[in-house]
């Protein structure tokens, strides 16, 4: 860390915060893939479900890139405001994930782990997101982007058949999410760090 | 007879770019039959045509950058007709961030180098596969590689991430080793093919003085 | 007199998640003295106060999850005050990522074996510290080795990567060797412990038959 002379105060530089950021994200993608993988195994095998998971993510109405050409050429400030839209569109249901999964029949100690652990890195990474905004923003930190999530109930549904497909439908929508995070990051890092020649 | 259910067989993206998908052409018990590819997008109604049947060579359909969208399934059938009537494949539901197939590593070196307390060890160097633009970040990949002696049954498998380079310390002097490497997207995607082999012989005079 | 100026030995992660500050306190004339640490982070004004002086033991200070952030630096001094007046450290700028000292490695096995030609060589395999191995992805790890003959003065070390296996060839036949290993972060952050020492002898019959 640079740390001025004399000063009182040392600072991260952008390319630390960054850094962070993408090994944050590729983590929490990396755990959200295996606790899809995981509950996709063990309780979703035959039921069709990916079949009705098309367009049901509550995070559908955020435009956010779908190829690289859209990454590439949407303005750094846009597409870090997304990233923090969507980051904040998880905070809630990833509070309950944490919560339902612990009701549910003997779900497996690793199911159980990793949903409390998203919970706390998705905090982290919104926090360092925070920053690095601020950093590279010049004005104000848009607060707006935000999707709400009305999800819960169908979380706590008595019939199974549909209370399973909801957690499936919810962790299928944050292993895209948190796949889309990773790649804007890594993509966003080789453009303000790299000059695009990472 | 109408002709027998076709079966998409696979679908691949070499640089999460652009895809293509293969069909196996249905029987068609010898009335000539025409195959059609059909796809939906998530979140829209309307259904489209294979945009391109040649590119990518016999009963395939190749989608170039402009009609490649990620984080969105494509669900895909096939469609196959003859004079008698025709017959739809079943769904095959695709999002191509899944099925992207990197092709091998290239510029591989190999080099033997001595350590300060003389040790010899190999220095694996090699570059991505050239359609790969992992520069601006949009696909990332890990590489594992492995080893095993010319004469040796057993392969020697280690992954190796993101680096682009590979120190190996524990080698027999005197003896020829096989190297081969091969990559994949981070979190998604299929191993590429393995590089073509490569050999290097540890010279025996690197034998450590006692 | 005031007391004198108190110093801040180390602050340590384990995890990335967590760590702790010890400091060295002031020489106090034998007048009770009091030592406070406080805080402020980069960019900010706001000066907080250790959190919680217990968890870690005496003249510590330990910063839970809560109050432990890998996005700034933290600017840490040590106040010591008795009746006679105060004295304050120097700054001690702490950046978690850099302080990370993992665990040692851990179900570390030796074990003896002949090459296809007779040669002996001795294969070493290890494991992660439990924490890292759980979090893998997240903490990379390198690992070093080290051994010496048991009646040897010198350790030879031997940097291996991220392998958690190894060859070695060069062996005395007959002679008892002490090996350890230790591990840290691939990128920032110090050496682990070493692990406990483990013993292996060579048998004479493996004598190399050239």
């Amino acid at each position: 860390p640079i740390c001025p002379n004399g000063s009182g105060n040392c600072q991260l530089t952008l390319e630390e915060l960054f850094d962070r950021a993408v090994k944050l994200a590729h983590y929490i993608h990396y755990l959200s893939s295996e606790i899809f993988n995981e509950f996709d195994e063990r309780y979703a095998q035959g039921r069709g479900f990916i079949a009705k998971a098309v367009n049901s993510c509550h995070t559908a109405s955020l435009t956010t890139p779908e190829d690289k050409e859209q990454a590439q050429q949407i303005h750094h400030e846009d597409l870090l405001n997304l990233i923090l839209g969507v980051l904040r569109s998880w905070n809630d249901p990833l509070i309950h994930l944490a919560s339902e999964v612990q009701r549910m029949k003997e779900a497996p100690e690793t199911i159980l782990w990793k949903a409390v652990e998203i919970e706390e890195q998705n905090k982290r990474l919104l926090e360092g997101m925070e920053k690095i905004v601020g950093r590279v923003h010049s004005g104000e930190v848009e607060n707006d982007i935000h999707t709400p999530w009305e999800g819960l109930p169908s979380l706590q549904l008595a019939d199974e058949d549909s209370r399973l497909f909801a957690f499936y439908n919810l962790l299928h929508c944050l292993r895209r999410d948190s796949h889309k995070i990773d790649n804007y990051l890594k993509v966003l890092k080789c453009r303000l760090i790299h000059d695009n020649n990472c | 007879l109408p002709p027998e259910k076709p079966r998409i067989i696979k679908c691949r993206s070499p640089e999460k770019e652009t895809f293509t998908c293969w069909w196996k052409p249905a029987l068609d018990g010898g009335l000539s039959t025409n195959h059609t590819l059909l796809y939906s997008k998530e979140g829209e109604e309307k259904v489209y045509e294979c945009p391109d049947y040649k590119t990518a060579g016999p009963n395939s359909c190749y989608f170039d950058k402009k009609h490649t969208s990620f984080w969105t399934i494509y669900n895909i059938t096939v469609r196959a007709t003859n004079e008698m009537g025709s017959n739809v494949s079943d769904p095959h539901y695709v999002d191509v961030t899944y099925i992207v197939q990197p092709d091998p590593p290239v510029n591989i070196t190999l080099e033997l180098k001595k350590s300060i307390k003389r040790k010899p060890y190999l220095v694996l160097t090699w570059s991505p596969p050239p359609l790969a633009d992992v520069r601006s970040g949009w696909l990332t990949l890990e590489y594992e590689l492995r080893l095993k002696l010319e004469e040796g049954e057993e392969w020697e498998t280690i992954f190796v991430g993101q680096q682009t380079q590979y120190k190996m310390f524990s080698l027999h002097p005197g003896k020829r080793y096989i190297v081969q490497i091969h990559c994949k997207p981070d979190h998604h995607g299929l191993w590429s093919e393995w590089s073509p082999e490569m050999y290097i012989e540890i010279p025996t005079d690197f034998r450590v003085k006692d």
